[in-house]
């Protein structure tokens, strides 16, 4: 059944891109493009939730030979354990509701039909993505879903900002995915594959014949891990190649929402749990650090932002680095779990912001139509990298609880479940869990500065919770900010409304434990979820033979088991999961209370009882509040070393928005594309060229001397060759 | 009569014609020359099939007349394109006629 | 050497080819030099029959009395438009022309000389049966027959092609 | 038989063509289509009937053809040839379409040349004699000196020239390899023994064979360059490449097509089936990795990629981009020649396959976009997205293909010739890398700059791609996908050859 159930999974999606793709050519449509795309979602659906019940007994890996060559051969396949069955019914769940969502908000628009179609090809691209076995069909998927988030980021093309954006998401992410492409050479030349499951990666690294795990093979293993670690980090938007996401809110919202905040980025944070057996030390500090920084930095960012869509933008980085150093920490199942319950409230939250803006774009549409472009074009703002449509822009929301209760009852919930308020919100176990992992880690560490880790999720927590209520408090509290915007403002048509209540419902924790602990048929998800989940590298630096984490399920179970088996240190690492862990679980829980209840208290002061003024505490803490509007000033940074050099080209550094490595991303362009390219161009055209024509000139030169021996006259013509032959027969017979 | 008679005969007539195809400005002379030239040619080969091969052997005479089927088939070739020169240049004079010189 | 008849006529024969050949190379007026040609003609034809080759000596007088000569004659009248239409000639190519021409009959004299193949090899005086038969069997039943009809192919196209040429009006 | 049919086929079709009026235009394309689908019939049965399970040639055909130096009349396919045939007969037709309206003047002369040049190099894949070998490689090179200098763009005589000498330049340095190859042909320990001969396959024995001159390690070395420079100047490799820019912005549509997508591959054909079937030592000098000398070509690679693409980054005429951006990709090619294993050498020929598609499509799409805006500035566009929606779709597929996405054919070459590479030469091949990244920097640049933005007013009335045009890329563009998704359909054919080649050069 698996097979079948997944290829329907795959093909229906794909079918509705085909029949559209295939109908373009001919410049014809099927009528209803959006009910098509949709239907197919929903059966995929509907077979997900079917392959919930095939997967747990044995996870297995079914395989045909892709390519075969004389001595390699890759194949693809899928493989299906529970992780790939929740990620199944993530994506087609999310993919489904934002499907049916966007019938209302899309509705009208002149590429109506080519929206749903990139959608399907999105969904098509995910899901083989998440069910592959191998990493080849992992890097295809990968960029595939790369290609689509292009598309899709670009599908209001007209406008600059969004042809920038995709462009710059396109080649932000393949920079990480060029480091994952030579993760995988590495690792093709140790194993000779690229499968992971059956004979593949994960098991030819328990043997000797490819892998020895000594000093220096420790070394390439992390160097390896890494390097497919820098995939992710583009994908996921982890620091330093963040800066692409925020510019992909230039997309439509229902887009932002399903790839840029639910799914797609998501698959970096996937794709390191899949290859978390091979993870050694090395790399998963590695992980952790940048996820951990990534948390918090997008988190300070966050605070200042007044475009609604931006500050999810920026919440979901730092959500995406919790996962990572979730992973990073060996908190394996903590982080899936994260990424499960974030991808449903965060969709909610972008849907939500999506209706909002719906609201106000209808009324906008009608008074400023085509002026929208051109207004933006010249402000002040828009060279900093942050221009605000006025529909997106908080400062012009206000006091909407009223006018649109479903969305903001919905958002409220999403909100609270982000923030981490206790028990009755699936976000607060999952962060729970991450906390609570990443503070055991810390402790087993035992060493100090691990705990930098902990202390910088719980910062990241409180932020959290403070820029979130910030949100709420902006947007839908308080008086109306701009009466006429307010007035025009309406609540959203069912299509909208209905997908909202169910990602509120799937915001529940209840819903997310019934299934999430139905996938594994494990004990209950609390205790799993806090118990040791992670059998270690031995922390005394017994790490003979298994450099690598072990993670509890999947096939790395047997692995796991054979290590057991293997080593008489299994018993130790259950020890030091029980001591590590009870305690730090509560710590973790009881602290991570008090920082959500301190950043919700203080957002309300803030932006609801305005006992606190936000401009004074600006104004107070100038430097600190500069550092956050300008993003940690890397783009200022980056954009400084190479102005220096070209000062008068400040205004097109600054169509790029940027940030970090926006500076090296535009600077490698600028320094290819003026300096170097036109060198190498000019170095082609004069030099190399310049031999070429030379080599011409002189043939030339020497033609126009010799070419008055031809005098046009037969006889001499007649003459010389007579002459020669006498001549040469002459000189023969002489020899 | 031995064959070195004839191979001079027609070595002279050779030399002749080339003689005539290098000094006169006149094409038709020079078409003469070329006449002399096959006809040296032809008379080598009567020669050389009479002497060098056995008697019943006249492959050398059939090769001469194919010479001279050539020799005529080119001065029909060679009488009209000094026409066409004429129309053209008004002249059949070679030295007169430079178009390829370089 | 002995001078018997026969070597009497043959000698004569090949002074008169030797000689007229000069005249055609020499003398100044087309005209002259065109029947200089018609001798030299002649008396190749005469070898021929020295060499027992009747059929050839025939074809010779005809095809090239009867045909080339006519065809350069007629090509004289009309490129000159007067009989006597004089040849020039100057001096240092005469001088060149005759070098080469020296040298070049040197050479060839000297090759037929020094051929040791070519020594001695006398006319041993067998009478053939005419050779026109053997020559049409070759031709028509032997050989020679795909050379023969690509020589007719050629002499066509030669012929329609000329005509094609010395047409007044040729297009473009 | 039918391999020397279908060879001379379109020979055929050019007396045929010759002998019509020409005033009759419709009828001379309609001849000259027809006589390019046959061949293509005629490849695809080759294509399917060709047995995948033998290394060896097939439908050979042998016979002698100049005795007095024991050249034969010698063709034959194996897996390579085969799929490179097909490639030549299927972008026959596409460009007899792709000239339909397009050429002006003197059609019958231009469609002649056309059939001369298919014949010259369908000849060129199926030869198995060095000397008819060269021979067909020459004969392609007169009707591109034509095809190009007369219906080219305004510099076309000195891009026709320029083409011309480089590429003589080129073979009378293999023309001199190929005759020391010769004379050396029957001398065992230093005495000479019978025959001499031209024969690929006995040849490929003889410099296999202990003690025979031909597999001294001195000669193959310097008989390797001699070739190589002769197909370097066609692939074409770094020093050699400015030919190709002019010759491509100059020639018409059709034209580029069949340099792109067949010319390039005569280089690339070359060195698989001379240089490293025939002198494998000569190979093993320049890719052992040791040194300088045994890094070179792979550093060869390396430098067409990064500068290949670079270049192409500059560019602002679209035509020339395209270009620069095949020296970018040929350098992958080079790259997995170098890395000599199953995977390298896999993935260099599909990318000579993929890319001889994917570069003919991008050719094709210029010429639409020219044919309607008589310029290739990219600069000068924009926004063509709203106006030309399908067009824009056909782009956006050819432009992905060839920055190697996933899932389309030009991903599955690079991404082997890399993996191969890497077994090899890990530095370099980190470094060729910066490829990947710069080609899909300048493509989408492009199609940026040309498709995305708000419209240039002057195109309004643009109209979008007719029938016709897409009737040329649809077949290209099915390939692309359906190689990319299931390339075993042309790994197939020349598995077995790989298998062999690669057990030729461990052989030393």
């Amino acid at each position: 059944m698996v097979v079948p159930l997944i290829s329907i999974i795959l093909l229906c999606p794909l079918a509705a891109f085909a029949i559209f793709g295939l109908l373009g050519l001919a410049n014809r449509r099927f009528p209803r493009q959006d009910y098509l795309s949709t239907a197919a979602m929903l059966i995929a659906l509907a077979c997900s939730f079917l392959l919930l019940r095939e997967v747990v007994p044995s996870p297995e890996a079914h395989t045909v030979d892709w390519l075969s060559l004389g001595g390699v051969t890759f194949s693809m396949g899928f493989y299906l354990d529970s992780v790939t069955v929740i990620m199944l019914i993530v994506v087609t769940l999310v993919s489904s509701l934002v499907h049916i969502f966007s019938m209302g908000y899309m509705h009208g628009d002149p590429r109506y039909p080519r929206f749903f179609a990139y959608l399907s090809l999105f969904s098509f691209s995910m899901l083989f993505l998440v069910v592959s076995d191998n990493l080849l069909g992992i890097y295809i998927g990968w960029e595939l879903v790369g290609l689509c988030s292009y598309l899709l980021i670009g599908f209001w093309f007209e406008k600059d900002s969004a042809a920038n954006a995709c462009k710059k998401a396109f080649l932000t992410t393949r920079v990480g995915d060029v480091g994952m492409f030579i993760g995988m050479m590495m690792l093709f030349k140790q194993f000779k594959t690229l499968s992971l499951y059956g004979d593949g990666i994960f098991t030819r690294i328990t043997n000797p014949e490819y892998f020895t795990a000594d000093a220096t093979g420790i070394v390439w293993l992390s160097i390896a891990g890494v390097l497919i670690f820098c995939g992710a980090i583009g994908k996921s938007a982890q620091m330093p190649l963040h800066t692409w996401l925020p510019d992909a809110m230039e997309g439509p919202t229902p887009v932002s929402a399903l790839i840029h905040a639910a799914t797609m980025v998501a698959a970096g944070v996937y794709l390191t749990a899949r290859m978390f057996p091979i993870l050694t030390e090395t790399s998963s500090l590695v992980i952790a650090y940048v996820g951990g920084i990534t948390a918090l930095v997008a988190a300070t960012i966050a605070i200042v932002r007044f475009d609604i869509k931006r500050v999810l933008a920026y919440s979901t980085i730092s959500q995406l680095g919790y996962m990572m150093l979730a992973i990073g920490a060996g908190s394996y199942v903590a982080g899936l779990f994260h990424l499960t319950t974030h991808a449903f409230f965060k969709a909610l939250l972008f849907l939500g912001s999506g209706s909002v803006i719906h609201a106000f774009h209808a009324m906008h549409a009608h008074a400023h139509d085509d002026e929208h472009d051109h207004e933006h074009a010249d402000s002040e703002e828009h060279i900093l990298g942050s221009e605000i449509p006025p529909d997106q822009d908080m400062r012009n929301m206000g006091g909407l609880r009223h006018k649109m209760p479903i969305t903001f009852v919905t958002m409220l919930i999403a909100t609270l479940s982000i923030s981490g308020v206790p028990f009755i919100f699936s976000g607060f176990w999952s962060k729970d869990a991450i906390l609570g992992g990443v503070l055991g880690r810390a402790m087993e560490w035992n060493s100090a500065h691990h705990y930098i880790l902990f202390g910088m999720a719980l910062c990241a927590a409180g932020i959290t919770a403070f820029y979130m209520f910030r949100l709420i408090f902006m947007t839908f509290f308080g008086e109306p900010r701009n009466q006429e915007m307010h007035d025009m403002a309406h609540e959203s048509p069912k299509s909208m409304t209905v997908p909202l209540l169910i990602l509120a419902f799937l915001s529940l924790p209840v819903v997310n434990i019934l299934w999430f602990n139905e996938a594994y048929v494990k004990p209950p998800p609390q205790p799993h979820l806090h118990a040791p989940q992670h059998a270690y590298i031995a922390p005394d630096g017994n790490t003979g033979g298994k450099g690598y984490a072990v993670s509890l399920f999947g096939v790395s179970e047997a692995v796991a088991a054979e290590e057991e088996g293997g080593h008489s240190t299994d018993g130790t690492h259950a020890d030091d999961g029980h001591h590590g862990h009870g305690p730090a679980h509560t710590i973790a829980m009881v602290l991570s209370i008090i920082v959500a209840g301190l950043g919700i208290f203080l957002s309300w002061l803030f932006y609801h009882r305005r006992t606190l003024s936000a401009e004074s505490v600006a104004t107070t803490c100038r430097p600190l509040y500069n550092l956050f509007w300008h993003k940690y000033y890397f783009d200022e940074f980056y954009d400084g070393v190479l102005v220096t050099l070209t000062v008068w080209k400040a205004r097109l550094f600054a169509q790029f928005d940027g940030s970090v490595v926006d500076g090296i991303v535009n600077g490698v362009g600028f320094v290819t594309r003026d300096l170097l390219a036109a060198f190498t161009g000019a170095f082609d055209n004069r030099v190399v060229d310049g031999i070429v024509n030379r080599v011409a000139q002189v043939t030339w030169a020497v033609g126009g001397r010799i070419r008055r021996i031809q005098t046009g006259a037969i006889q001499t013509y007649l003459f010389v060759v007579l002459a020669g032959i006498v001549l040469l027969i002459l000189i023969f017979r002489a020899l | 009569m031995t064959l070195q008679h004839y191979l001079v005969i027609s070595a002279i007539l050779f030399t002749l014609g080339i003689f005539a195809v290098l000094t006169r400005r006149n094409a038709i002379s020079i078409l003469m020359g070329i006449e002399l030239i096959l006809n040296s040619c032809n008379l080598n080969f009567a020669a050389f099939s009479r002497f060098m091969t056995p008697s019943e052997d006249i492959s050398g005479q059939i090769i001469a007349i194919f010479g001279i089927v050539l020799a005529a088939a080119e001065a029909a070739v060679f009488l009209a394109i000094i026409l066409a020169i004429y129309r053209e240049f008004g002249s059949i004079r070679p030295d007169e006629v430079d178009t390829l010189k370089g | 050497m002995d001078f018997t008849l026969t070597n009497f006529i043959f000698y004569g024969f090949a002074l008169m080819t030797v000689g007229s050949a000069l005249l055609v190379v020499t003398v100044r007026n087309i005209v002259h030099a065109a029947f200089s040609l018609m001798v030299t003609l002649f008396g190749v034809a005469g070898l021929y029959v020295f060499l027992q080759a009747d059929f050839l000596a025939a074809t010779q007088v005809i095809v090239y009395v009867g045909g080339i000569l006519v065809l350069i004659l007629f090509g004289v009248m009309m490129t000159s438009g007067r009989l006597e239409m004089r040849i020039h000639i100057e001096r240092g190519q005469l001088l060149l022309g005759g070098v080469v021409a020296l040298a070049l009959l040197t050479l060839l004299l000297t090759v037929i000389a020094n051929t040791p193949a070519w020594k001695n090899l006398t006319d041993d005086g067998t009478e053939l049966p005419p050779t026109t038969e053997k020559i049409g069997e070759l031709i028509l039943n032997g050989p020679f027959l795909l050379p023969f009809e690509v020589v007719s192919v050629l002499l066509l196209v030669a012929l329609i092609g000329a005509a094609l040429i010395s047409r007044k009006e040729v297009r473009d | 038989m039918l391999l020397s049919l279908m060879i001379f086929i379109p020979l055929l079709g050019m007396v045929a063509v010759l002998l019509l009026p020409r005033e009759s235009e419709e009828l001379v394309k309609r001849v000259t289509l027809l006589f390019t689908l046959i061949p293509l019939a005629l490849a695809v049965y080759l294509f399917i009937s060709y047995d995948r399970s033998t290394a060896g040639t097939q439908y050979v055909t042998n016979v002698p053809w100049i005795d007095a130096f024991n050249i034969q009349y010698h063709v034959g396919i194996d897996g390579l040839s085969v799929t490179l045939l097909l490639l030549t007969a299927l972008l026959g037709p596409i460009c007899v379409i792709a000239s339909w309206r397009n050429i002006e003047k003197g059609i019958k002369a231009y469609m002649a040349l056309f059939l001369l040049l298919e014949t010259g190099m369908l000849g060129f894949f199926a030869a198995l004699d060095l000397f008819l070998f060269y021979v067909f490689f020459e004969l392609t090179l007169l009707p591109m000196y034509f095809l190009i200098g007369v219906w080219g763009g305004p510099r076309r005589e000195y891009a026709a020239i320029k083409f011309f000498l480089y590429t003589l330049f080129g073979s009378v340095l293999m023309l001199v390899a190929m005759i020391a190859v010769y004379l050396n042909s029957n001398i065992v320990n230093g005495v000479a023994e019978g025959a001499r001969t031209f024969d690929i396959p006995t040849l490929i024995t003889l410099a296999a064979t202990q003690g025979h001159a031909l597999a001294n390690s001195d000669f193959q070395v310097w008989v390797f360059v001699g070739f190589f420079i002769g197909f370097a100047v066609k692939v074409p490799i770094f020093p050699f490449h400015t030919w190709l820019p002019d010759a491509h912005v100059e020639a018409p549509t059709a034209i580029s097509v069949i340099l792109a997508g067949i010319l390039l591959k005569m280089g690339t054909y070359g060195l698989v089936r001379i240089n490293m079937a025939m002198f494998p030592q000569g190979l093993d000098h320049f890719t052992d990795g040791i040194g300088f000398w045994g890094n070179s070509l792979a550093l060869l690679g390396f430098i067409n990629i990064v500068y290949g693409s670079f270049c192409a980054l500059a560019q602002t005429d679209f035509k020339k981009l395209v270009a620069y951006s095949s020296i970018g990709h040929m350098g992958f090619v080079i790259l997995g020649l170098a890395a000599r294993n199953d995977s390298g050498i896999t993935g260099a020929i599909l990318q000579m396959f993929n890319h001889g598609v994917i570069s003919a499509m991008l050719f094709l799409l210029v010429g639409v976009l020219y044919d309607r805006a008589h310029h290739r500035e990219i600069n000068g566009f924009g926004g063509l997205g709203t106006r030309m929606p399908i067009y824009t779709g056909i782009t956006t597929l050819a432009f992905m293909a060839s920055l190697g996405l996933p899932g389309l054919s030009g991903f599955v070459g690079e991404a082997l010739s890399l993996l191969g590479a890497y077994e090899r030469f890990k530095f370099l091949t980190i470094l060729s890398t910066i490829g990947i990244v710069v080609g899909a920097a300048y493509f989408l640049w492009t199609l940026q700059r040309v498709f995305l933005g708000t419209l240039n007013p002057k195109y309004e009335a643009l109209p979008e791609i007719n029938g016709r045009e897409i009737l040329t890329l649809v077949p290209l563009g099915i390939l692309t996908i359906v190689l990319g998704v299931w390339p075993n359909f042309a790994i197939d054919m020349f598995r077995e050859s790989v298998t062999n080649l690669i057990d030729v050069l461990n052989a030393i």
